[in-house]
């Protein structure tokens, strides 16, 4: 049956993004810059198999940790994952409670962000224990030895914490995930796709009573993952905040790591929103707008974590207490004074190009931006850690911290643990939400129609 | 301390008695080869083979951790020895040597291996005070490097090969009444060797002895003759002292006679608790521990000591003192000097480098204070031989070949003899050279043969301390490699039947003990002395004075013993390598140190090298800013560069030897260049400034506050058990010695990491000695803090652990338990005091090392990837409660003793329970100079600090 | 055949004709409707009379359990073996807080999710609409109304002519 | 037309969705169930030993005392295995031929120990003492069990931290008077708790405090 087109107000229509969004998993477009890519993230990931191999065989001692900074490069990148882990959330959920529907077209690339993002985030604190194989002590369970897990400890507050987040983020992913899957597989023609997306799709057959049900669950795990992003990234701040150290004992923290997660996350959200775009020509469905949209999003988070940081000096001055000032001091002009500018400098210098329109809605600007924030928050987390551990309290533990080789071979490893998985997502799920674009072009056009 | 002789009293065990009834029984020996595995086939099995796979003193061998199944086999004895408790210790008295002087110990023995030493509390120099190398002879012992068998050339040979080429020797020697013979050797107490010596001389009258040591014998015996016309060793009444006056000499500094001074410094010290008991002047060019610890320091060449003893001399008006030219501080000193001598005793010391002149003119002020006889006694010298001839004589002989049998009895001239001697190319000159040693050294290479020595804990022998008590040293362990006494082999170069090990050391004693003899050799091993220090003798004063040699010249070349491997002799022993150097904090290598004024000249930081020249000869080594060094002086330590010390000691730091001229050992001229290299130092501790932080606190006599508010708490307290430990560490007391580190080592397993992981920064020391410095940098005061895990009872640590690995005890002790712990590190990271160790990787040995038969087996080894701190030796406790339970009595104050409190020669260190009002530990927290260290951060540390006094000048004190 | 039926389904364009529809046949008595459309359709479930959903219910129930999980839980382990953690209460309320709002939230979603699932009798692969011809486009583009066969109301040919009335794309009848 | 599956697929979904669901609860369940079982706490093994020494016999059927051959037990940490010779203070008497003896005599002939395998073995981080425990009032019985009706010696106790914890917190009731420490037949009296108070009254237990850490590892 032919297309009635004319009936249609705007450029597209319904069934066309119906199909150009299930084409992408069910006929990949862009076989050959996937390859590359996968090739890559590939390579990527068996360094961190090799990594993670060498670090069991030997102990973290591999790392370039020491005491006092016995914390470094691994509780440094699990802030830093877990932080752009959070845009994903933020923008669906949030977003989707106030009603803002330019969401629609980026919600789901983010949340899928969010769900490797978290697991790179994940594997970090039981790589960096000592004894890994000992993490289950960590869960309560009725165990010969008759001890439990520590309640009282940030570490333990925090495996709760990550594991509840990916399960809602997941289940949060999944919920909207599968009326798309039912698209797909109702656009399927061969058999395995058909039997692959019949499965995940659940039967879904877009009944008003199924719509009903599931639009009230929809939203009211939105509204909870609202908090629990809040409450999560708030919780890392206190796996810091909790001790005594100076420059992480500050009431700051939480809302400073809540909003420089933010910060990162949507900075990584723009990359993949731009990169995206282009790879697979969605021009139509991430406009300019978005992008825009995007910027301000950026600019405005920033600005806040920027807050973040004038307080924190405002908080050792007025504290008046020597070791805090000598903290600050050291963030400043100490020996890692380069990764407090490296901060300031990468996250807030770009970022300033965002008050200008014409920035937002190049994708290339934004891109590079976002690059900057993502390389500027990955030295303010190691500014926290590195500055703060390295001379505490006792001039006489004072000491210093370089990264090993295999402090590095397992960050960007974890790149390629991120990236393999984004990358085989993008051939297995629709990218843009189907639905919710549809949804918001049919209202777009009423619009048009009556006003 | 307390806690052996509790043991004597309520089980009525035999201790301290000899092994010998154990050593001898083959089913002893069944015993050993069950539980020990390791220490038999070490000394059955082709020994290379497996050291290869072993790493070294690193390698303290752990407990095997997780066994697949539990049920392994258990062997028990055959027939079990009477008095042996299984899984309790066995005490011993005896004694290691030190620069030939017996440093008397109790050793404790588990199963029939020794693990720790202690000092024996009954001996009156050290009253059970211990210093490094006391702490660290245990693992001499377990050194796999010792040579394990007599050799020829390098090649195995049996004793009986030794026995029958010695044979063939002394028939020569009989021809020519010893012509050509000639006995090198170190310095000893032994009245049994001497005794051997004597009869050694009496049946070759023509062999002469040579005395050769690099730690100062013969300097201070030309001192000492020069002054008094004789040979004499001086003993410093500190205990009695208002003042002490040194001119370059470090008496709290490592040495023999550490203990002792220390221990009478430190009780003068505390005579009154509102103000210092004594006042330390000390004048030095490098900082040593005595002058970190002196009120007023003055930094002087040391060429400059003969001038400033005279006028020293002259200020308080001995005799045909003139008044040398003095700069304007040196006067500013001098009157201070002579304001606090003012109606106090006041003592004055000097040291080697300022040589006979400056002794002379020490010795006239004394006595024109009266002192001698009174806080300066002398007697004759406790360490021999006398009438001996030196190492350069002998090496001229040498040359002239006039030396056909060459004996190198213990020491090790190819390494340790000035440089310009060439004694290692000497020795192989000689005809036939033996050497006997406990290892196959630098000179055990180059002589033909190499007789392996007994370590003193599996010896029969006897020695004196510094004081002349003479100590009956008994074997602890019965030798596991196949060696003999020096008193066996000097019995076999004297032609007597093969004896027992303890027939030498019988016969000496049984003309002393004469009729009572039996039990008085009982009593001796038992109490660990021989009652009786040496006589008091008086001398004269040389009346001609000492021409001082000549002040000018450029720079200054000041040679010193390291800091912790002395002469070269402790370099394989990885526990003193590691610990760190008292001033520098360096470990696993010497430094050449210069002050900062000379490094900013040189443009030199740390670790640049150097070039170092003295005459034709040079060195390169690594240099070292010292803060409140002279000017114009070089300070090369002694000690490392050696090349047969084994796989620990080898090719670590420069051989200052190399340089050290044979007439003027202890100070030379020389130049200095740097280099384009440089090296990364193993250091503990990266910045010594306190940097106006009030970390290491120092208080006035008048600024003493009596009463204290307690430490806050938000939280409801928790309720104590009968017992609540604390400790107090008195910073006026503590001299920077390291002898609590070592003890804390020894006592708790703890692993040596060796120079790479220590500059990763992972020493894994449950205590520091933290020192500081403030002031201006060319002339700072110096500060040493020991931290040990403070023990908070709001402790931060244990909050941020999840899986309650770490906790409080009822005791208040903050436990750590390795086997729950899954090393997330949170306890470290919270910790303040960053006092936390971690086993970033498996520091354990491998099962097979020998050294693991030194571990303590009451004390975990830790596994790779668990956190370990300070327990305040929680195995200590634990088997007091236990005792104190089986008799349903509460335990004693001084009952419970930790390692670091029971080493440490100044008693800086208090522990007890601190629920118990009347308790030393109390009464220190009730001090006027106690103070909490960060209380600001609300931890309640059960470890608490007694500030050091800030002292003013003598004359405002006194005003 | 009729017996077996499941309903009869009308295609419609847009969610406005469907919606119209959908009134039409509510005035003309038919009871047992649903309909099938690519996204939620507002004011269908109040034309179509559908009871408010459950679905916040569950997730109460889910947010009490979860919190009264976390609180025994961190209770009970503090009570079996209470150990001095660094001179903290045994039961420090606020120090259970974050465990205790996490599983709130974990309990209250899952809830949520698996809930929705069940009332939707979800997964359900197999079911009779799938057989209709052209119900593939329901997930893309068009908008369908049925009429269940036990609709009181129901007879197939009157009900196929109704809807066919109603300005239906399409209808046909559903087998069962 | 879209219906892919075929309504059989639906009851093998849900089939797999119970299974995996059960799978998953089971497994947990298993493994809880498995530390605590006999085979991992190895309460079911009889090791072979080099002599089939029988504790029935001996302790049981002969009556001798337990610190007769485990004769360090009140003296320090560990009871010990008795010395080859306590063995052959009867055995040089009676059965001094018997085939079931010669590694006894063999041991005592090369002065070579008998490789017990051990069957009472804690892991090397727990420093248990025998002494203390004998000293206030526990059993051999307590941990053992009847010892004196194992003719192959067994570990009747699951020597897990569970087993030893339980008695620290409440040792009361498990409390025995001095002279029945060795007896294996002792059953605690009607008021078991009532009789321990006073017994750990009498000996001073520091009943709470026995729980930390430190007391059992170090």
């Amino acid at each position: 049956m032919n297309e009635p087109s004319d009936i249609l107000p705007t450029r597209q229509s319904m069934g066309g993004i119906a199909d150009q969004l299930t084409g992408i998993p069910l006929h990949f477009p862009a076989d050959r810059r996937w390859v590359i890519a996968m090739a890559v993230a590939s390579a990527l990931l068996l360094l961190l198999m090799v990594s993670v191999v060498e670090l069991f065989t030997r102990g973290v001692g591999i790392w370039g940790i020491n005491i006092p900074v016995n914390w470094a490069f691994a509780i440094h990148n699990y802030v830093w994952w877990l932080g752009i882990g959070h845009a994903g959330t933020l923008i669906s959920a949030l977003l989707l409670l106030t009603g803002s529907e330019w969401r629609n077209s980026l919600n789901r690339f983010a949340e899928t962000m969010t769900l490797f993002a978290v697991v790179c985030a994940g594997i970090y604190p039981i790589l960096h224990l000592g004894r890994p194989w000992y993490v289950y002590w960590m869960f309560p369970y009725p165990a010969t030895m008759g001890v439990w897990p520590q309640f009282r400890s940030p570490l333990e507050w925090d495996i709760w914490a990550v594991l509840t987040y990916l399960t809602v983020s997941l289940a949060f992913w999944y919920t909207g995930l599968i009326p798309d899957l039912a698209a797909a597989r109702d656009r399927a023609t061969r058999r395995g796709w058909q039997i692959f997306f019949g499965i995940t799709a659940l039967g879904w057959r877009g009944s008003a009573r199924h719509w009903q049900r599931w639009q009230q669950a929809y939203r009211l795990t939105a509204g909870l993952a609202v908090p629990l992003v809040v409450s999560v990234h708030s919780e890392v701040s206190l796996l810091f905040a909790a001790g005594q150290i100076p420059g992480w004992h500050s009431t700051i923290f939480p809302p400073y790591f809540v909003l420089g997660a933010a910060f990162s996350g949507f900075a990584v959200v723009s990359i993949i929103a731009v990169s995206l775009r282009s790879w697979f020509g969605l021009g139509n469905l991430v406009t300019d707008d978005h992008l825009d949209l995007l910027g301000k999003v950026l600019l405005a988070t920033g600005l806040m974590t920027g807050y973040g940081y004038v307080f924190e000096v405002f908080d050792a001055v007025y504290s008046g207490e020597a070791h805090e000032i000598q903290t600050l001091a050291d963030r400043f002009a100490g020996a890692y004074a380069w990764t407090y500018w490296g901060a300031v400098i990468f996250n807030f210098i770009p970022l300033q190009a965002l008050w200008w329109r014409v920035v937002r809605r190049s994708g290339w600007m934004l891109l590079l931006i976002s690059a900057s924030v993502v390389v500027g928050m990955w030295l303010e987390r190691y500014m926290i850690l590195v500055t703060s551990l390295y001379r505490d309290f006792l001039v006489s533990s004072w000491s210093h911290f370089t990264p090993s080789f295999w402090d590095w071979s397992t960050y960007f490893g974890t790149i390629g643990l991120f990236l393999v998985p984004f990358l085989i997502a993008i051939r297995l799920v629709p990218m843009i939400s189907i639905f919710e674009t549809k949804e918001l072009l049919h209202e777009e056009k009423e619009e048009q129609q009556h006003g | 301390m307390k806690r052996r002789t509790d043991h004597k009293a309520t089980d009525g065990r035999r201790v301290w008695a000899g092994v010998e009834e154990l050593s001898d029984d083959p089913r002893f020996q069944v015993f050993i080869d069950a539980e020990y595995p390791s220490v038999h086939e070490f000394s059955k099995t082709a020994r290379r083979e497996f050291l290869k796979l072993m790493g070294a003193s690193f390698a303290l061998a752990g407990l095997t951790g997780c066994e697949k199944s539990s049920f392994i086999t258990a062997l028990p004895y055959v027939d079990q020895p009477s008095g042996e408790t299984l899984g309790l210790p066995r005490y011993y008295a005896t004694a290691v040597l030190l620069d030939g002087y017996a440093q008397p110990v109790i050793a404790t023995a588990h199963a029939g291996r020794p693990t720790k030493l202690d000092g024996n509390p009954g001996h009156p120099a050290t009253q059970g005070r211990s210093d490094i190398f006391m702490q660290s002879a245990v693992l001499q012992l377990y050194d796999p490097d010792r040579a394990a068998a007599p050799s020829r050339h390098g090649q195995a040979v049996s004793w009986a090969d030794v026995e029958s080429a010695i044979g063939t020797m002394r028939e020569g020697w009989r021809a020519d009444q010893g012509e050509g013979v000639r006995l090198l050797m170190g310095p000893t107490t032994s009245p049994t060797l001497l005794r051997q010596l004597d009869a050694f001389l009496k049946q070759f009258p023509k062999a002469r002895v040579h005395v050769h040591s690099a730690t100062g014998f013969e300097a201070r015996r030309q001192i000492t003759t020069a002054v008094y016309g004789q040979p004499v060793d001086l003993h410093y009444g500190l205990a009695d002292c208002d003042v002490v006056v040194s001119l370059d000499d470090d008496f709290l500094g490592p040495g023999p006679d550490q203990v002792r001074n220390a221990l009478a410094w430190s009780q003068a010290r505390r005579r009154s608790s509102d103000r210092p008991g004594n006042l330390l002047f000390m004048a030095e060019s490098v900082p040593t521990a005595t002058g970190a610890m002196a009120a007023h320091r003055l930094i002087a060449g040391t060429r400059r000591m003969p001038l400033l003893a005279e006028a020293l001399a002259n200020a308080v008006g001995v005799a045909g003192a003139k008044r040398p030219d003095v700069t304007e501080t040196e006067a500013r000193w001098i009157a201070r000097v002579v304001a606090a001598c003012k109606d106090r005793s006041g003592l004055f010391v000097s040291g080697l480098s300022g040589g006979a002149a400056t002794a002379l003119w020490i010795a006239r002020i004394n006595q024109q204070l009266g002192n001698a006889g009174q806080t300066l006694k002398l007697t004759a010298p406790v360490a021999g031989p006398t009438d001996t001839g030196t190492l350069a004589e002998l090496a001229s002989d040498i040359d002239a070949e006039r030396v056909t049998s060459l004996l190198v009895l213990d020491c090790n001239p190819a390494y340790s003899a000035p440089g310009e001697l060439n004694v290692g190319e000497a020795l192989k000159r000689a005809r036939s050279s033996l050497h006997v040693g406990l290892h196959r050294d630098e000179t055990g290479a180059q002589c033909e043969w190499q007789l392996p020595l007994a370590h003193p804990l599996e010896s029969w022998s006897d020695a004196r301390a510094v004081d002349g008590t003479a100590t009956i040293l008994q074997p602890v362990i019965s030798p596991f490699y196949d060696v003999k006494t020096a008193h066996q082999i000097f019995a076999m170069l004297l032609g007597e039947a093969d004896e027992a090990p303890d027939a030498a050391v019988r016969e000496t004693w049984r003309t002393g003990f004469g009729d009572t003899f039996d039990a008085r050799w009982k009593q001796a091993l038992h109490d660990g002395f021989v009652e009786g220090a040496a006589p008091f003798v008086t001398a004269s004063l040389a009346s001609e004075t000492i021409a001082a040699p000549d002040a000018a010249g450029d720079l200054d070349i000041v040679f010193q013993p390291d800091p912790t491997v002395r002469d070269g002799r402790f370099a394989n022993i990885g526990w003193l390598q590691e610990l760190p150097k008292t001033l520098t904090t360096v470990t696993w290598s010497n430094v050449i140190a210069v002050s900062p004024a000379l490094a900013k000249r040189l443009a030199a930081a740390n670790g640049d090298h150097v070039d170092v020249s003295v005459g034709e000869r040079r060195l390169k080594g690594p240099l070292w800013i010292l803060p409140g060094q002279a000017d114009n002086t070089v300070a090369l330590y002694l000690g490392y560069g050696r090349t047969r010390a084994g796989r620990v000691g080898d090719n670590l730091g420069y051989d200052a030897y190399r340089v050290r001229p044979a007439a003027d050992p202890w100070l030379t001229r020389g130049s200095l260049r740097k280099l384009d290299s440089s090296e990364e130092l193993a250091v503990t501790q990266l910045h010594h400034r306190l940097d106006g932080f009030d970390l290491a606190r120092e208080v006035s006599p008048g600024e003493v506050e009596r009463t204290k508010p307690e430490q806050v708490s938000l939280y409801a307290p928790w309720p104590s058990s009968r017992n609540a430990w604390g400790m107090v560490i008195d910073l006026d007391s503590c001299i920077g010695c390291n002898a609590c580190v070592a003890a804390c080592t020894a006592e708790n397993n703890v692993p040596v990491v060796g120079a790479d992981q220590v500059r990763a920064g992972r020493e894994m020391h449950w205590l520091r000695i933290a020192r500081y410095y403030t002031g201006d940098i060319a002339e700072p005061k110096s500060f040493f803090e020991p931290v040990p895990c403070m023990h908070c009872e709001d402790a931060p640590c244990e909050m941020g652990c999840p899986v309650h690995a770490t906790t409080h005890s009822p005791e208040g002790v903050n436990q750590m338990v390795y086997n729950r712990c899954i090393g997330t590190r949170t306890c470290s990271s919270y910790c303040p005091y960053k006092v936390r160790r971690f086993n970033f990787y498996d520091y354990r040995s491998p099962a097979d090392s020998p050294e693991h038969a030194a571990h303590n087996p009451d004390v975990t080894v830790r596994a790779r990837g668990v956190m370990e701190k300070c327990t305040y030796c929680t195995q200590r406790i634990e088997a007091a409660h236990v005792a104190a339970d089986k008799e349903n009595r509460p335990i004693r104050d001084g009952e419970v003793v930790t390692a670091c409190q029971q080493a440490c020669p100044t008693r800086a260190i208090v522990f007890g329970d601190i629920n118990d009002p009347n308790s030393e530990v109390s009464r220190l927290k009730r001090d006027g100079r106690h103070y909490v260290l960060l209380e600001e951060q609300g931890t309640r540390p059960r470890t608490t600090y007694l500030a050091r006094w800030r002292e003013d000048d003598g004359e405002s004190r006194q005003g | 055949m009729a017996e077996e039926l499941y309903g009869a389904l009308a295609e419609f364009r847009s969610p406005e004709d469907l919606l119209a529809a959908t009134r039409k046949a509510r005035e003309a008595g038919y009871r047992d409707l649903d309909a099938f459309t690519p996204f939620p359709v507002e004011g269908l479930d109040h034309i179509l009379r559908f009871p408010r959903p459950t679905i916040s219910f569950v997730g109460l129930g889910g947010a009490i359990t979860g919190a009264s999980t976390a609180l025994a839980m961190q209770f009970f382990t503090n009570y079996d073996y209470p150990l001095n953690v660094g001179g903290r209460p045994i039961y420090p309320i606020s120090a259970f807080a974050v465990v205790t709002f996490e599983l709130t939230i974990l309990f209250s979603a899952l809830a949520m999710l698996i809930g929705m699932l069940w009332q939707n009798g979800l997964p359900r692969l197999s079911y009779p609409v799938f057989d209709a011809g052209r119900f593939h486009r329901a997930s893309k583009d068009r908008f369908f109304l049925c009429v269940r066969a036990h609709d009181a109301k129901f007879e197939a040919g009157e009900t196929l002519a109704f809807l066919s009335g109603t300005g239906a794309l399409s209808v046909e009848l559903v087998p069962g | 037309m879209v219906q892919i599956f075929s309504p059989v697929a639906d009851t093998w979904l849900r089939l797999f969705l119970i299974g995996g669901l059960s799978l998953a609860g089971g497994s947990i369940v298993a493994a809880v169930g498995f530390a605590h079982s006999a085979y991992m706490t190895e309460t079911d093994i009889r090791p072979h030993q080099p002599v089939p020494f029988s504790h029935r016999h001996h302790a049981g059927e002969l009556g001798i005392d337990c610190r007769y051959c485990h004769s360090n037990v009140e003296a320090g940490p560990r009871a010990g295995l008795p010395p080859t010779e306590t063995c052959m203070t009867c055995h040089s008497q009676i059965w001094t031929s018997a085939s079931m003896l010669e590694p006894v005599r063999k041991s005592l002939a090369d002065n070579t120990p008998i490789p017990w395998t051990r069957v009472a073995k804690l892991p090397d981080y727990v420093f248990f003492r025998h002494d203390i425990h004998i000293a206030k009032g526990v059993g051999c019985e307590s941990c053992h069990g009847r010892i004196d009706k194992m003719a192959l010696t067994y570990r009747a106790k699951a020597f897990t931290m569970e087993f030893c914890i339980d008695c620290h917190r409440d040792p009361v009731p498990h409390l025995r008077p001095k002279d029945y420490i060795t007896d294996m037949t002792w059953k605690p009296p009607a008021d078991a708790r009532k009789e321990g108070e006073t017994i750990a009254a009498h000996e001073g237990i520091r009943v709470g405090e026995l729980t930390h850490c430190y007391v059992c590892h170090r």
